[in-house]
């Protein structure tokens, strides 16, 4: 039976906010040599002019056709027609009309900012190139109407931050962060490649509407077992436990792409395909709850380990995921809208923190460890208030985006009957509130403990120049950026950063609950013991406990006095239990590498020792032990091939000779 | 006792003539002109006559003709897998022309030529007779092409293959005559009385056919010659052989599950192929898994990739036979361009086959290696490429067949396989500080021609489905 | 089908048995000439069937596959002894085991 | 029981059996190798000699080129006999057939397959 999804029409706009994009990253690609400095304003004009494009079909992406039934909300715009089953069209609905405008907007933001970042590297128009090329992926990912384009936007994403991370590729650490985000990441797309095989075996379409139309007639472990393989893919791009080992190590690529690809919107992706399939997770308590718990140990595990960080970049790549744990955990409960909106708070104060440490990185000639920072405060005001605006939105304090949000999602998990879920939130909450103001306090209190001169900062690296300090000497000017570029988009962020919560103000009747209300399902809760006013107190007095022992710790004039022995002691006493990421990446080795070794070892040894060593040493390959167990029987006697051939030979004959009844 | 043989008969059989009589043209070209002009003339020679051959092929796809009396069935059917097997043709002969030896080139075209009509006849056999004469000549020719390398590996080959070819031929045989004797009558059409359904010659016979064709499929455990044939011959007698082998054999089982059966008897006849098919797609894989022959890992993986075939005609719907030849299509296609991009790399010892020659090879030719990763991905079965739509397909038609376990083993046996495949991409990125360059043959663009060639039609696949959307093909 | 003077259940065992000795052969003999002969010897007792089922039938197509199984059996024996010599020209035994460079 | 029962039992204690005469010897018999009886023959013809000293390759060939010849011919009889039904059809089918044989001919000949040296 065929559902259709959205108003079918044709929607040039749609099209066309959808390919500029990719127009932008051919022509930069072309062109880069010819284009010099032209490339950035190009690479921004097109995000841009896509975010306008964006803007311009928001009524058709929230158009509803009346009494139509729920499905029949936003855009559908038909691509490619293929065999019954198979078409390949876009879809606007409010859903991915919310990621379009992060994906553009954001994106436009950071691109303009990343003139200013990358204006001396000697590969300026391949980054606008592949910034612009990992726009079209994204936007092929949350337009796609069915599961075969969002996989082939799920592929191009993780290939454009593959080469994104590893764009300085003369870093040896960047090329081997960079094979790690592959590596993690093409498993998932296998686990949703697995999920389309088992969909389409079951409901012949790739089409959502069919899918989501049709989930009634799949049976429970069968629905079951998509989810989870679905759920692998949203783990590995949205970094959650155990696949988030790439995330930290991700931070190697250019500032810019972390704010843009590893905080706002890549890194989401995961949630938007929780979100998107909510029809199948909502059939499916089990799956929901294995998304909910995941998403609840991964915010605690992030922020359990951001604590632990010295380098700005690691701080907020953990606080990313533990940020992004609690937006599976909202999605996972069934409390979408409030999962989808941290999503949308969270774009812009990540981006703006990102944007922030990148000034500071970029004044201090690269410098990203913190205990190397401080007293920051007098020297980049600008980057301080940036990042102050961002820290107060991340801890959730009432006024700013985040609070708005992320009481949703912990209020979210106590409305849906998971009180450990609520519980691990609060203690979130109270942690996240704490490292966020370790950060603070440790880069831009206090007094200055790094090798630069102050008073030569952003002077002294000329070659670096295009920050807040350098563009007061104006004798560089005319060699370097302007600092407004790059100034510019995290002062325009700061405004959303603030306000962009209060949409949620309001409950039932907010313009976000509105703007959502023919997307998700809406099952009548119980009212939970605890309101939500309780809720929030209850969370802003632990947040109020994480900044108080930050204070304590790092911002007392006792703290400042001493605070260079005091941070080397600190890190020399950190349990190595948090200094080595709970032993992830080790046991993730242990698991996938040791293991198939021994296996190879053990049967290497009872089969043949002769072929597995060969072959091990010859390739370099340590699974090979059950490939082993098949080339056993491959002797490579022509009389033991013809004696397996004469064996099948007699099995068909017996089953033959008895099906037959001539043995009767 | 009169025959009637008229014109119809034989225009039937043009494609075949045509191709039969460019492989004598070659040899005779061969025997009288001058040394220096050999290879040109060979290549062009064959080229001409398959393009010819493949023009004239075109033209009966809408025709439905039973030849000589039902021996040969002239239809949509036949002409998709005689197009498939020239297309195979076209493409290893391009790759004989490509790396083999001057003095042997002539005599290798036109025996691969033979080979190909072989496999044409047994795209339209509609007889025990014409099957078992396919399949001889298809072999025949292919015996004395695995051994035409100067290698004591390409003669283990070709012993291998005889020995174990003739014994399943053997077993074939001895299953026709049995047909033979349960219907009285050498026609595939006769054996779908359904008085034959309780003659346990029908089944013993049926069975022993099925080994001869499950044999020539290279299934598991009748599998066992592929591996170390497939690495013996040369590279280019590979490639054609494990796409037209297939693509001719596909097409008997196909038209015996489709045109042959008495009602009621397919499930219980057929269930030993479908387990078989089932085992294969595990197993082939599996096997993938510690080779370090690039020709090897392909034989494993055609054991593989002809199981997910199978699935596909498993419960012989009409949509199954549809997708089941899209897949081979697809399958031919990569196939074909892998070993194009292994014969670029390949010296006269064709050591280009070997896996440790990959590593690093995105360093010394970045296309080459995006090109093999193309075709590994296809192999896969990993978007955008045609291979993974043919598995989606496959998949669609196997569950809804009632086969839901074959659906099963092909998921599982792909999760296995993309670890082989995701080695092989993953040494060609490496970085190799030993790389060293191969002596490139004479007529190495040839290869790259053909692999480009193949690259497209595999992406292209995906979003155009062939012309089977239209007329499905005729099957009698 | 016609009557016959000798069962033709009788010609279908007197295949089987030599088509046996043809399997056997290819199994356990390690001499490659004798593996061919055995195998000539399958596909002569195929041969036979046929010409038994072909009698009974009154179908001469019978025959006809008969005729074309020996062409075809001759060319393969042809083939075949032609790899058997360059295969074993340079070998000290005639020993199908000794065939093994491949495997795996 | 059918009539064919008894084929369908004897095809497989058939086969059994040659699976068994294959396995037992090995099973049952005591390895205790040596050259004599590592070699194809226990007893008879002596293979070895042969193959080391002056391989006659040459009569092999011809003999092969003889016995496809000659088996060809064999061909001719099924025609021979429908001759006059055939009519025109089976004389240029003959011919065509004969032609065929005849380029092989010439390549061997050509070739120098026939030459003894």
């Amino acid at each position: 039976m065929h559902y259709q999804m959205g108003n079918s029409g044709s929607y040039p706009l749609l099209l066309l906010l959808w390919l500029l994009p990719l127009a932008g990253a051919i022509v930069i690609w072309a062109f880069g040599p010819q284009l010099k400095r032209l490339a950035g304003a190009l690479g921004s004009a097109v995000v841009g002019a896509s975010f306008v494009a964006t803007l311009l079909s928001w009524h058709d992406g929230t158009q509803s056709v009346a009494g139509a039934g729920a499905n029949l909300v936003g855009a559908h715009q038909a691509l490619v027609s293929w065999l019954p089953g198979f078409d390949f069209g876009l879809l606007l609905d409010p859903l991915s009309l919310l990621w379009v405008c992060i994906i553009t907007g954001v994106g436009f933001l950071i691109h303009v900012y990343s003139i200013g970042y990358m204006y001396d590297d000697k590969a300026f128009a391949r980054f606008f190139a592949f910034l612009n090329f990992f726009v079209f992926a994204m936007l092929t990912l949350v337009l796609s109407d069915n599961f075969v384009g969002l996989l082939v936007g799920w592929g191009l994403v993780g290939l454009a931050s593959y080469f994104l991370i590893g764009f300085w590729f003369e870093k040896p650490s960047a090329v081997a962060a960079a094979r790690k985000a592959f590596v993690i990441n093409v498993a998932g797309d296998v686990g949703i490649m697995f999920a389309i095989f088992m969909i389409v075996a079951s409901v012949h379409s790739i089409a959502f509407g069919d899918v989501f139309g049709n989930v009634g007639s799949l049976s429970t472990p069968w629905l079951l077992a998509i989810c989870i393989c679905l759920f692998i893919g949203a783990a590995a791009k949205s970094a959650q436990v155990p696949l988030h080992t790439w995330l930290p190590d991700a931070m190697e690529g250019p500032t810019p792409v972390s704010a843009l690809i590893h905080a706002a919107t890549m890194v989401t992706a995961g949630v938007y395909l929780v979100a998107r399939c909510a029809p199948l997770w909502s059939q499916n308590a089990d799956a929901q709850l294995l998304v909910g718990i995941i998403g609840g140990i991964t915010a605690l595990a992030g922020a359990i380990l951001g604590c632990a960080q010295w380098d700005i970049k690691r701080i907020l790549a953990y606080s990313t995921m533990s940020q992004i744990g609690y937006m599976i955990m909202g999605v996972g409960v069934g409390a979408y809208e409030g999962g989808v909106a941290h999503f949308f708070t969270h774009a812009f104060f990540k981006a703006q923190l990102f944007l922030g440490s990148g000034l500071i990185i970029h004044a201090l000639a690269n410098e990203q460890d913190v205990r190397r920072m401080g007293g920051l405060m007098k020297k980049l005001p600008f980057a301080f208030v940036a990042m102050l605006v961002g820290v107060l939105a991340i801890c959730g304090i009432p006024g700013f985006s985040g609070s708005f949000s992320k009481d949703a999602v912990i209020y979210g998990t106590l409305q849906h009957g998971h009180p450990i879920l609520y519980a691990i939130g609060i203690l979130t909450a109270g942690l996240t509130a704490y490292y966020m103001f370790r950060l603070l306090f440790v880069t831009f209190f206090g007094s200055y403990r790094g090798d630069v001169d102050p008073s030569d900062l952003g002077i002294r690296h000329p070659e670096l120049a295009g920050t807040a300090h350098a563009a007061h000497d104006d004798h560089h000017g005319e060699h370097h950026a302007p600092a407004w570029l790059m100034n510019v988009p995290v002062g325009i962020l700061i405004v959303p950063s603030i306000f962009a919560g209060w949409l949620l103000f309001g409950g039932e009747h907010s313009p976000w609950a509105q703007f959502f209300a023919q997307q998700f399902p809406h099952p009548t809760l119980p009212t939970p013991a605890i309101s939500e006013l309780t809720t929030t107190l209850i969370v802003l007095a632990c947040v109020a406990v994480g900044i108080g022992v930050a204070y304590a710790r790092y911002a007392t004039a006792a703290a400042q006095a001493d605070a260079v022995e005091r941070l080397r002691g600190e890190s020399v006493r950190m349990p190595a239990l948090l200094t080595n990421a709970f032993y992830f990446d080790a046991a993730l080795d242990l698991l996938f590498v040791r293991t198939s070794q021994l296996f190879g070892t053990i049967f290497g040894r009872l089969i043949d020792p002769q072929i597995i060593d060969g072959a091990v040493r010859e390739t370099a390959f340590s699974a090979q032990w059950l490939g082993t167990l098949v080339r056993s029987f491959q002797t490579g006697l022509v009389r033991a091939y013809a004696f397996v051939l004469v064996i099948g030979v007699a099995c068909f004959l017996v089953y033959y000779a008895v099906i037959s009844g001539g043995l009767h | 006792m009169t025959v009637n043989v008229t014109s119809a008969d034989w225009y039937a059989l043009a494609p075949i003539s045509i191709v039969a009589i460019t492989a004598l043209v070659v040899l005779l070209a061969d025997l009288f002109a001058p040394k220096h002009v050999n290879r040109y003339l060979a290549i062009v020679l064959a080229v001409l006559g398959i393009v010819v051959a493949a023009t004239d092929c075109k033209a009966a796809y809408a025709h439905d003709f039973a030849a000589f009396g039902g021996a040969f069935i002239v239809g949509g059917f036949s002409v998709v897998f005689q197009e498939i097997i020239l297309i195979a043709a076209l493409g290893s002969v391009v790759l004989y022309g490509a790396i083999g030896k001057d003095d042997r080139i002539a005599g290798a075209i036109a025996l691969m030529l033979w080979s190909a009509c072989g496999a044409m006849l047994m795209a339209g056999a509609g007889s025990l007779m014409t099957i078992f004469l396919g399949i001889e000549l298809l072999s025949l020719a292919l015996y004395c092409l695995c051994g035409l390398a100067d290698r004591p590996t390409a003669r283990e080959a070709a012993f291998k293959y005889l020995i174990l070819s003739s014994v399943a031929s053997g077993f074939m045989l001895y299953g026709m005559a049995m047909l033979f004797g349960a219907s009285g009558s050498v026609a595939l059409a006769d054996l779908t009385n359904p008085v034959l359904a309780s003659n346990p010659l029908l089944w013993i016979g049926g069975g022993l056919f099925l080994v001869g064709i499950s044999f020539k499929l290279s299934l598991v455990p009748f599998h066992a010659w592929s591996p170390d044939v497939y690495e013996g011959a040369p590279l280019p007698v590979t490639a054609f052989m494990s796409v037209a082998t297939k693509a001719g054999t596909l097409a008997v089982f196909a038209r015996f599950v489709y045109a042959a059966m008495p009602s009621g008897v397919a499930d219980r006849l057929l269930l030993p192929i479908w387990i078989v098919a089932g085992i294969s797609m595990i197993a082939g894989n599996v096997g993938m898994l510690a080779q370090h022959d690039l020709k090897r890992l392909l034989a494993y993986s055609g054991i593989a990739q002809i199981g997910y075939m199978l699935a596909a005609l498993a419960g012989g719907t009409a949509l199954g036979m549809r997708y089941a030849i899209f897949y081979l299509a697809a399958y031919t296609f990569m196939n074909l361009g892998a070993f194009a991009i292994a014969a670029l790399i390949s010296d006269d010892a064709e050591q280009g086959s070997r896996l440790a020659n990959y590593r690093g090879l995105a360093q010394k030719s970045p296309a080459a290696a995006a090109l093999m990763t193309v075709f590994l991905l296809a192999l896969a079965g990993l978007p955008p490429t045609a291979g993974f739509l043919g598995k989606i397909l496959i998949l669609s038609t196997t569950a809804s067949a009632g086969y839901v376990w074959l659906g099963i083993a092909l998921i599982v046996g792909t999760a296995i396989s993309l670890y082989a495949y995701a080695k092989i991409i993953r040494a060609m990125y490496q970085r190799d500080e030993h790389a060293h360059t191969h002596a490139a043959h004479p007529f190495v663009p040839l290869a790259w021609a053909s692999a480009i060639v193949c690259c497209v039609a595999v992406v292209v696949l995906t979003f155009v489905p062939p012309a089977l959307r239209d007329v499905l093909p005729l099957v009698r | 089908m016609l009557p016959m003077s000798v069962p033709l259940i009788d010609y279908v065992a007197l295949s089987s048995v030599i088509f046996f000795i043809g399997v056997a052969g290819v199994l356990v003999r390690r001499n490659p000439l004798i593996v061919l002969m055995s195998i000539e010897l399958m596909f002569n007792a195929a041969n036979l069937l046929f010409m038994a089922f072909a009698r009974a039938w009154g179908n001469n197509a019978g025959h006809i596959f008969a005729f074309l199984v020996i062409t075809v059996a001759a060319a393969e024996a042809a083939i075949g002894l032609a790899i058997v010599v360059t295969v074993f020209r340079t070998a000290r035994h005639v020993d199908v085991d000794d065939v093994s460079l491949m495997k795996g | 029981m059918n009539p064919y029962g008894p084929v369908a039992i004897y095809l497989c204690v058939a086969l059994a059996a040659a699976l068994l005469f294959t396995f037992l010897p090995g099973l049952l018999g005591r390895a205790k190798p040596n050259p004599q009886k590592q070699e194809a023959y226990e007893c008879g013809v002596e293979p070895t000699s042969a193959v080391h000293g002056r391989f006659p390759v040459r009569f092999y060939l011809i003999a092969m080129l003889f016995v496809i010849f000659d088996v060809e011919a064999a061909s001719f009889y099924p025609w021979a006999v429908q001759m006059h039904a055939l009519r025109v059809f089976g004389l240029v089918e003959m011919i065509v057939f004969v032609i065929v044989l005849a380029i092989g001919y010439a390549y061997v000949w050509k070739k120098g397959g026939f030459q003894w040296r």
